[in-house]
This record gives C-alpha cells, structure tokens and sequence, in this order.
C-alpha cells in the first residue's frame, strides 16, 4: 500500500520537476512582459531533440545539452525581438497567438530539421532501477529532480544577486520606473526570453530519456507549465515552482487511484477548483484596480 | 430631469437665495484600509439635495477613495453610506446608477473602442430595453427607442459644448472634450447625485472656465453635485458647501468662506502640522 | 462607394477562391495515368508505420514508373498524411475520391482512419486496400474494403498458443485506448475464453502517454498473472516496455504485430530484450527455411528497402508494398481502371506471394491471409529471432 | 467607421451574394465541402467574436461548447434513436446551462487567468469526450447519423451547402442586431471600462455572462449539424487546437468585426487546404502567416484592409 504511494509519488515528484521550470519559464518572461509565451514547450522540445540528435551522431552528452541549450536561447531571443517585441502594445489575445504562431513555427522547423519519428537518449547513468523502500526509481528520475533544484536555486540566485537579475526584477514591477533609472527594458525582455529557453531547453534534455523526444513533446509539457504558473500566481517565482510540483503529484495520485484516462484533466480540475477561490492563484498578488 | 436649461445664474444669486434641502447623501463613521494602512477613517458627512458640494484636501487626502466607497467601486471596511435615506454601503455601482447615481472619473474611464455618441448612448442603458431576444431580433419597438435615445444623446453632446464630435471615435478626441463626454455620459442616466472627480485636471484656464459653467448650468436643474477639484478658484467659485479631508479623516467643513478661512485647512495645504 | 467598394471586395474574394482552386487541382495530368490514392499516418502517434508505408509506396510507384508503368500507363500516386487523426483521414478521403478522381485508395496505416474513410469509400464506390490491423475492417466484409496486415485476432491467437506452449494460462492485458488497441482488446478477450486462459488484469493506455507506470503498478500487483499483453501501437509499447522493466517486473512480456518495426527496439532499448510478438516474415527474412516460398520476395524487397532508406525493414513497409502490388496486379487483370472491374480483380487475387505471406481472397475473405504466415519472434541482442 | 465593418444590409446583401453565386466557381464535391466547414467555422467565429471581439473576454476553450453540441446530437441519434432537431435542442440547452453555470465564477477572472480558466474547461471538456468510449467511441469518435426533419433526409454536400448557408446569413443577421442595441452596446462598454459602464447602470457581470451563453450556443448548434453533416466526430473537435484555431480565425478576421469573424474563418480553413503543396514546410507557413499577420496587422485582416480605403464616417 505504502509503496504503491510512494511509487506514484515518486513519478509524480519527476515530471512535476519538468512542470516547475516550464511554469518558471511561463513566469520569468511574464514578469519582464507581460506577455505569456505558449512556445515555452517548444524551447523543452529543441532541448530534448538537439540532446537526443547529437549524442546520436557522437557529441558527447554534455556538449549536445550545452549546444541545444544555447539554439533555444539563441531561438527564444529571436521570437522576443522579430515577434513579441514588435507586438508591444496589441492585445493580449493578440500575443497569445502571436506567441502560439512561433510555436507551430517552431515545430515545423523542428520537424524538418530532425524529422517526425521519435528519438531515444540513453539515461545519464543507466537504467537500473533503484530499489527505494518497496518502490522502484530510474535513476534518471533523480537527473531530472536534482537538475531542477539545481536550476531553480540558481535562478533564484540570480534574481536577488545579480544586477541583471535585478534589472529584470525592477522591470517587472514597473516598467517605466525601471526604464527612468536607465534599465535597458528591451534587453532585459530578450535576457528573459533567453533566460527561459535554457531553463525549458536543460529540462527537455533532462526528460528525454524518460519520455522520448518528438517534435510534439513540447505541447502538454508546455500547457501544464501555464498551469503551474497560474496555480502559483503568474510571475511569482516560486509560486510556478510549487504549482509544477503540485501538479505533477496530483496527476500521478488521480492515475494511479482514480483513472488513467483522466490524468491530464487532474490538473485543469486543481486550476478551476482553485481559481474559484483566488481568482490571483495560490500566491499571486491581490491587486485592487486603481480608477 | 429637465432638458439643460441654457439660463445662466451667477454665483452671488445662488449662495443668497437658495435655501438648505434635505439630506440626499449621508457618511457615517466611513472607513476603508488597504493593507492595514487607513486610506479614510471614522468620516462622517452630509450632503444637501440641490447644492454643489465639494470635498478638498491635499494629495492622498483620500478624495478618490471616498468616490469608490461612496459610488461602491470599493466596499468600505467599517461605517455606512446612506443614498436617499436608504443603507447602500458596498451596493453595486449599477445598482446606485438605478437609484440614480453617477460619477466620473479622474484618470478618464472612456469607451475607447466607441464612437463619442455611443459612449454617451451607453448612459442611456437604464432607460433601454436591454434584453437579449429584443436585441437579437431587433423588436421594432427597441428599435423605435433607441433612435430616441440616439438624438437625446445627441442633445445632451450639445449641452456640453461637443456638437462637433458626435460622429467622432472617441478614440481621436482631444483630452478636453473626453473629460466633458465623461459628464455628459453620467448625464445621460438622468442621476439625481453627480459626483465629479476632477473635472478640471489638465485642462487650460479657457476650458476649466467652460466646464465651470457647465457644471453650474447641471446644477440648475435640480442635480445634486459632489465635486472634488484642485482648482481652488473654481471650487470656491462654485460650492455651496465644502468639506475638507487629510489623511482620510475630516478636516474643516462649511461655506467655502468659513473654509477658507479654517487655519487648520490652510496648515494642510501648506504641509505644516495642524 | 460603399457599393463599388463591397464589388471590389466581393470580387477580390471569388478570385482569391478561384486561384484556390486552381493550386489544389494541381498540374495538367500526362496521357490517363493511374491514379493511386493514400491516407498514410506518416506524423504523430502511429508515424513510425507511417513514416515507412509513404516512404515504400513513393519508392516502387517511382521504380515501376520507370520501368515502364503498368501496361504502359504510369502510376500518379497522391499521398496525405492525416497525422494519426481519424477525422483528417476521412476529409483526405474525401480530396481523393472527390477532387484527385483516384482510381484505388491503399492506406489507412491506422485501424481508426481505416474505419473514417469506409463509409466514404462505400458510398463512392472506390477499392479501398487498408494497412491497418484489426479485424473489423474486413468482418463483415466490405465490398470496396481490403487489408493487407495480418488481423489482431490472428495475434491474439498466436500469442496465446505460444503460452500454452510455456505452460502459462494466466494473462494480464494492457491495450491503448483506440482504434487498434480497443479492436485488440476485444479480440483477446474472445479468443482467451476459446482457448482457456484466463485473463487477471486488462487495463488502458492513452497513445500519447509517455508513462503508464500506474498501470503496470496494479498489474504488478496482481499476483495471478502469469505473462503480460500490450496491443498498441506506435511509441506507446516502447513506453510500456521500459516502464516494464523500471519497475522491475519479470513476467514474459508479450507485444502485437502493431510493434514489428526496428524502431520499437531502437526506442525501448535494452528494455526490449526477451519480448516476444508476433510477426510476418519479413523482419526474419534470412532465418526463414529456403523451402518457405516468401524467402525470395522478403529477401528481395529488404534488399531494396535498406539499399534505399539506408534503414531496417519493418513489417509496415511490407503492408504498403503488398498493398500497392495487390492494387496495381488487379489493375492488369482487370485490363484498366474501370473501379467494379478492379475491385473484382482485387477480390479475386489469389496465390499472390508477398511480404505478410501468400494472400488468397474471396467474396468472403478480403485479407486472404492465413495463421501460417505469422511466426513469433523474440528481442534477442537488440534483433529479432524466430522462435522455434 | 466603415460600410464593410458595420453596414448592416449591405453586408449582409454581400454575403449572401457571395454565397449564391460560389458554387458556380467550385468544380466539385471537395470544394464545396471546404465552403461548408468554413461555413461552420465562421458560424463559430460569429459567435466567438461577440465574446471576444465586442464584450473583451478570452475563452480558449470555444471547441468544448462545439464538442458537447456535437456529441449531444451523435449520441442521442445513434444511442437513443431521438429525432435529430430535438437531439440538437437538448445540446444547446445542456450547453447554454453548463456555459451558465460556469460564466459566473469564472469571468470575474481577467485576462490570462480567464485564458487559463476557459481553456482548462475545454481541455477536460475534449478529455470527458475521448475517455467515455462506451458512449462517445473514445479517440477515433464516432459516426453519426444523417439530419432527417419532417420525412426528409440532409445529406451530401449540395443540400448541406445552402443549410450551412443560410444558417450563416441567420447567425450574421442576429450578430450585427444584438451589436446595433442597447445590450451590444452594454457588451463593448464591458470592453471599453468595466467600472465606466457600471456607473452608469450596466450590470456587467450580467452581460458578460448572457454573452457567453449565447456565443456557447452558437458553438454547440453549429456543432451538432456539423456532426450530422460529417457522419464523424472525433474527440479532436472539442480540443485545445480547435478551440485556439477558432479565437485564431477571429483575431486574424478582425477583432470586433462580424464580418471580419466570417472572412478569418473562410481564409483560415482554406489555408491548411491550400498549404498542402507545400507539404514539408505546412507547419512553417502556416506558423509563420500566424505571426506576421498578428505582428503587421495586430488589428486583424478585415479593419486593416477596410483603413486602407478611403476613410467613410458614417451618417
């Protein structure tokens, strides 16, 4: 009984790790923009696909997560500045779809490059599992948690350490105030875009031996990264990270006792039976409207 | 309400010989916080049916937060509002506009995507069929209505000097003129309480002169108007009765002379302590 | 003004359509070519069947081409790719028959695009050949509807006389939640009661799932079973096989023909070690007797797959020569492209030696495959190895 | 303010012309049943943009309210055997309570977390769909039966066509009646500044809700002749892609525009069609077109064109 918890616990606790930093994706360019980018699970997608592809061809591991993360960066940079930035002051609908524009782009491109079929990348240290109180564990499991804690403190490192991270932080809260004291906002929304695509990038190539690569690997990924960082509050930080880890859990909790088929509508359940009650999610901000 | 009369009344006239009417807005033991900071406290007021009653203070005195308790923007945390003798504190803001009550507002609060007409027409709605099965087959008798309404809406534009932009998007029009749709938008809801969130801001001596006016000619016809302004020669100008807050807590209240003259008023504005 | 102004707009409109229609009616046509039709899954869930099946059907329509054609008429062959989603495949089914005027339909790489486009291909009257598995598609028969794979119910059997072989009598299933898997499920479960066996666990997964480890935790937990099923397709198996083995469970695993792809060792890996499923011959080709009459075709169309793709044969890329070779074999038959003649033709193959065995069909069989030409096949060394 | 935009008759004289004379321009079945799916599309869109476009509300999950009409009628035909228009009837009210009861709670949320919010209901929406296989098929949907009413029996493309027709015409007509009144008015009022219309007397939450439930019911009867219309439904109708394509259709068209819902609709069903040629490079295109559209023309295809004329006010 105990270990059958554990067990689903355990599954849920490594794929909630992937939500967190795509729900920590969601919030970072939020914060500097505003602007809610659905191509974060595409920025995922080319990390786990460049990590899947180059091992493949004999780049060592290493290299290929550090060359994929660098093409979502170089990629994320270039939707901010040819797409987002230009669209500065449409509609939210509009860069909603601007944003879900990039990532049918993306895809396409993706499926060109490295075509449609699905790509294995072997475990970072082999796929014997690990005994674990009754229950058993990949050890990639723990690649994928440990990275995302890894992750996730630097992060939070380098928004109250660095001075870029603090630029983007004062952007955040206001953006003019930030630009009058001479923040460049522009760079600070490609650094965020930047920022985020490494974060989704090193997931994806974290993940991939778990669940394969696939030019569609990125959709769901992406979709519950939003509704981590919704249920966390958008652009709080660590609000996105407890979300994912939420969600995660609960998913795997709701496959293993409730049903299977219903797993990926456990999280829109959690989303709409909490923003029922604040409407601002578990932490954002109760803002009153100022007229 | 009667159409706006054109008659102008001067000043002098008003304060002299007008009497005292009954309460039409009573505040009682008013307070609002926001996060533990107390933006109004323990305010208490009353205005008269028919005067032009003005509410000053310095910046952060609470003079827009007052509007949104009052108009039911915000819900006050303690106290009450009473609105034609009846207890409306933390009422809808469209149920006060059906027991006739409309504002405007200081960062202006324009139907952007409308043209000036329309904004104006929207004012109307209390007086409108608005039902849905109506709307979707367009009764001829909504229909019939809504022409009405159209050239009220119209007249009521002329009344506030904006014949030229009745066919104009609101969206091009000049800061001036939005700041009278505004009026003449609340208008529209025939309210019998007008409450005014600086008309004048932002606008030069000629326009802040025509407004004046404006609101005086409102006041004619039977309008009772809250009116908070920095326009110091505007205020005293045009009040009957003022009340003076800081810091969210009553400060002086009385004819705009006896204001005027409270040391305690004149401290405030001077930023010394009282 | 306003009236020009809506002309304009109205105008701009019919000729925008009008150059619509002109781009998708495509090129002028050579001298009365036949026209082939395929709704082939070559993306999303199934796309590792698909992938193949297009690539083969391109290969040979383009190396029969150039050996002349087909009595002297060359094969157009029109290929969508409906993305593993059965209401696309049904407006293909649609394009083809309607705007391209097909001769013949091959395709349908999935059971559930099969079944979209059979009532369309019914009421127009066009033989349909179908690569997907299950056996609905031809019980009860269809008059325009073929199929070239072996059917789940004939997997199922296989399977489990392979158990009673190894003494098992006990079977948990687990089959993905459409089309093939559904089909699947129901077939096992109809054959387990003939044969005996008993069936302790029978559980879903969706296509797209990249874990089903709370599946495989209650079958885990399900001490009776004594051998585990998957019917799916696709990646879904290879998911289910290393979730298999993450959970260190030991059970003999089997799999359908819905996996007979390189690709589902490639993606499970080591996991895939000992599985076993049933296959056509294709896969083995070389660990065939030489007394089996399929060794030379098998033989000779690995050799021109891999020489062409520069990767593995799969079973699939057989299901769509077979289908092609079946179609245009009845077109020589039935001396042109008149559609009763051919679907009659088609009907009428018989001793046809292709790379799913010797297909025979009637009126009342319209796969024409027998249980003969499946051998099981075992994961040994990253390889598949006849069982004998 | 333009004819095209917001003149009432002879818009809807145009497209009714349009629709008249277009099957002499199709050479076969294949198109007309692309002019019939755009018309469905654009009956949706009508729907959606009121919500969207005039009252300023996101919901990413339109194809949910699609689905559910779809569904009602395929399994209250096939399963239960009722008569089609009754079967379509129930799917609208079932609709118009659920889109109710939700609305309520949920449109207090503003701008993303309404995105969330809707979307969430269409996902589970298309989830519900695709796992109660026993009624429902499960993934590959199930097939429905043809619309018979009063003894007659719809079906191909040609009958289909004018219904879809005249169905648009219908749903265009009371489109631009409920912006020309009062409560269309209240609607872009919504839009323009909540607390603006409230104190003059709009009950916001009331309309925003009575909105949703109309452009619901729009969604679910469109959905319910589609069904009968295609013979098969699958549970991708109801899904997050369906629901995003068609608030796409209606920002692309023109935001605010009846019109310009109807043109986004009929351009971007054509355009996948269309985009086949391009086969590999499909996605790309369509990707692209996405972005360049919303980065050049953020108001949408129709309002940009309609400025590009010589500016018209209106009498």
């Amino acid at each position: 009984m105990f270990a059958e918890l554990l067990q689903y616990m355990l599954s849920g606790l490594t794929i909630g790790a992937i939500y967190a930093l795509a729900g920590l994706g969601f919030s970072i360019i939020y914060n500097a923009s505003h602007v809610i980018n659905f191509a974060q699970g595409e920025f995922i997608m080319i990390g786990g696909m460049a990590s899947a592809t180059l091992t493949a061809s004999g780049v060592p591991l290493p290299l290929a997560i550090l060359i994929g993360c660098g093409g979502a960066m170089l990629v994320g940079v270039l939707v901010a500045k040819f797409a987002v930035e230009r669209a500065r002051n449409a509609s939210t609908v509009t860069l909603i779809i601007i944003t879900i524009g990039a990532s049918i782009f993306l895809r396409g491109v993706a499926e060109l490059v490295w075509g449609k079929d699905f790509k294995r990348l072997d475990a970072f240290s082999g796929e014997t599992p690990i005994q674990f109180l009754g229950a058993s564990m990949q050890p990639q499991s723990l690649w994928v948690v440990g990275t995302a804690a890894v992750l996730i403190v630097a992060i939070g490192l380098f928004f109250n350490r660095t001075l870029t991270g603090k630029a983007i932080l004062a952007t955040s809260h206001n953006r003019l105030a930030a630009q009058l004291v001479g923040i460049d906002v522009k760079r600070v929304v490609l650094a965020s875009f930047a920022l985020s695509a490494a974060l989704g990038a090193i997931g994806g190539a974290v993940v991939a031996p778990i669940t394969f690569s696939y030019t569609e690997m990125g959709i769901m990924l992406g979709l519950k990264g939003f509704t981590a960082a919704v249920l966390g509050g958008l652009g709080h930080g660590p609000g996105a990270v407890a979300g994912g880890l939420i969600v995660g859990v609960a998913e795997a909790l709701g496959a293993g006792y409730i049903s299977s088929a219903y797993k990926d509508a456990v999280a829109f359940v959690i989303i709409l039976a909490v923003l029922l009650f604040m409407p601002n999610g578990l932490f954002g901000k109760r803002g009153t409207e100022r007229v | 309400m009667k159409m706006l009369a054109t008659t102008d009344l001067s000043p002098d006239t008003m304060s002299q010989a007008r009497r005292v009417g009954p309460p039409i807005l009573k505040v009682e033991h008013l307070s609002r916080e926001f996060g533990g900071v107390l933006a109004i406290g323990d305010l208490s007021f009353t205005v008269a049916a028919g005067d032009i009653h003005s509410i000053i203070g310095p910046n952060g005195a609470g003079k827009t937060t007052l509007f949104n308790l009052v108009t039911g923007v915000y819900k006050p945390s303690g106290g009450r509002v009473l609105f034609d003798g009846a207890d409306v504190s933390g009422m809808a803001p469209y149920r006060l506009a059906a027991r006739g009550m409309s504002r405007t507002f200081q960062n202006l609060q324009i139907f952007f995507n409308m043209t000036a007409l329309e904004n104006v027409m929207v004012g109307r709605h209390l007086h409108l069929n608005t039902r849905l099965l109506p709307a979707l087959f367009r009764f001829p008798s909504l229909v019939r209505k809504d022409r009405e309404a159209k050239d009220r809406a119209a007249q009521l534009m002329a009344d506030v000097g904006l014949e030229k932009y009745i066919d104009a998007d609101a969206a091009s029009m000049p800061y001036g003129a939005l700041k009278r749709l505004e009026i003449a938008r609340a208008l529209a809801s025939e309210p019998k309480l007008l409450l005014l969130d600086e008309p004048a801001a932002g606008l030069n001596a000629t326009e802040s002169r025509e407004i004046d006016e404006v609101i005086k000619t409102v006041a004619a016809t039977g309008v009772t108007i809250i009116l908070v302004e920095h326009d110091m020669k505007m205020v005293m100008g045009i009040s009957h009765r003022i009340t003076a807050l800081n810091q969210g807590r009553m400060l002086a209240e009385g004819t705009p002379q006896e204001v005027a003259a409270n040391a305690d008023v004149i401290a405030a504005y001077l930023g010394a302590a009282p | 003004m306003r009236k020009s102004l809506l002309a304009t707009i109205a105008f701009t409109a019919m000729t925008a359509m009008t150059a619509v229609s002109g781009l998708l009616s495509g090129a002028a046509q050579a001298a009365d070519p036949i026209k082939v039709g395929a709704i082939i899954s070559a993306t999303g869930p199934a796309s590792f069947l698909g992938d193949p099946e297009k690539k083969v059907l391109e290969l040979y329509a383009d190396r029969i081409n150039k050996a002349g054609g087909v009595d002297g008429r060359q094969v157009q062959l029109t290929v969508y790719d409906d993305g593993g989603a059965a209401d696309k495949a049904a407006s293909f089914t649609k394009r083809l028959i309607e705007s391209d005027g097909v001769d013949v339909i091959v395709g349908g790489t999935t059971t559930a695009a099969t079944m979209a486009a059979v009532p369309l291909v019914e009421r127009a009257g066009v033989p349909f050949i179908s690569l997907a598995g299950a056996v609905v598609i031809v019980e009860p028969v269809k008059k325009w509807v073929f199929k070239t794979p072996h059917t789940d119910r004939m997997a199922a059997e296989k399977v489990m006389e392979d158990m009673k072989k190894r003494g098992l009598t006990k079977l948990a299933l687990l089959s993905e939640d459409s089309g093939f898997g559904k089909s699947g499920r129901e077939q096992t479960v109809a054959v387990a009661k003939e044969r005996g066996i008993e069936l302790v666990a029978d559980e879903t997964y969706g296509a797209k799932d990249t874990d089903v480890t709370a599946q495989l935790t209650k079958i885990k937990n399900t001490a009776a079973a004594q051998a585990v099923l998957v019917f799916g397709l696709g990646q879904g198996p290879a998911v289910v096989t290393k979730n298999y083995r993450q959970l260190g469970m030991s059970l003999p695993l089997y799999q359908s023909h819905g996996v007979a792809s390189k690709e589902y060792i490639r993606l499970a890996g080591g996991a895939a070690e000992g599985v076993r499923l049933p296959a056509a011959g294709l896969v083995v080709a070389a660990q065939l007797p030489d007394s089996d009459p399929q060794k030379k075709v098998v033989t000779e169309f690995t050799k021109v797959y891999e020489d062409s793709f520069n990767s593995e044969v799969s079973t699939f890329a057989g299901h769509a020569y077979d289908g092609l070779m079946i179609a245009l074999d009845a077109v020589k038959r039935a001396g042109g492209t008149d559609k009763a003649k051919l679907r009659d033709a088609i009907e009428q193959t018989k001793g046809y030696v292709g790379t799913g065995g010797t297909v025979t069909m009637s009126p009342k069989d319209h796969m024409g495959l027998t249980l003969d030409a499946f051998h099981m096949v075992e994961v040994r060394q990253g390889d598949w190895s006849l069982v004998k | 303010m333009n004819a095209l935009l917001h003149g009432r008759l002879t818009g809807l004289l145009a497209l009714g012309a349009v629709i008249a004379v277009l099957p002499a321009f199709l050479p076969n079945n294949f198109y007309l049943d692309i002019a019939i799916l755009a018309g469905f599309n654009a009956v949706v869109c009508v729907g959606l943009n009121l919500l969207i476009g005039y009252a300023g509300q996101i919901s990413l999950g339109h194809a949910g309210f699609f689905g559910i009409g779809a569904y009602a009628s395929g399994v209250l035909v096939g399963v239960y055997g009722w008569p089609p228009i009754l079967a379509l009837l129930t799917g609208a009210v079932v609709v118009g309570l659920l889109a109710f009861l939700v609305a309520k709670p949920i449109l207090r949320l503003k701008g993303h977390y309404l995105a969330m919010a809707t979307l969430g209901i269409g996902i589970i929406v298309s989830i519900v769909l695709r796992t109660e296989s026993g009624l429902t098929g499960g993934p590959d949907g199930m097939m429905v039966e043809p619309f018979k009413i009063f003894g007659f029996e719809l079906y191909g493309e040609k009958v289909w066509y004018w219904v879809v027709g005249v169905l648009l015409i219908g749903v265009v007509w009371l489109s631009l009646n409920l912006i020309d009144s009062p409560m269309g008015r209240a609607l872009r009022a919504v839009h323009g500044s909540e607390v603006a219309a409230e104190v003059v007397g709009v009950d916001t939450a009331r309309f925003k809700v009575l909105v949703f439930v109309v452009s619901a019911v729009f969604a679910s009867v469109a959905g319910s002749l589609f069904a009968h219309y295609a013979g098969l439904i699958t549970p991708a109708k109801a899904d997050f892609f369906k629901s995003i394509e068609l608030v796409t259709m209606v920002v692309f068209g023109g935001m605010a525009s009846t019109f310009g819902a109807v043109v986004g609709a009929v351009v971007l069903t054509l355009l996948p069609q269309a985009l086949t040629v391009f086969q590999d490079y499909q996605q790309i295109v369509l990707g692209g077109i996405l972005m360049a559209t919303m980065v050049f023309m953020p108001k949408g295809l129709l309002p940009t064109l309609a400025a590009l004329l010589p500016a018209r006010r209106r009498a």
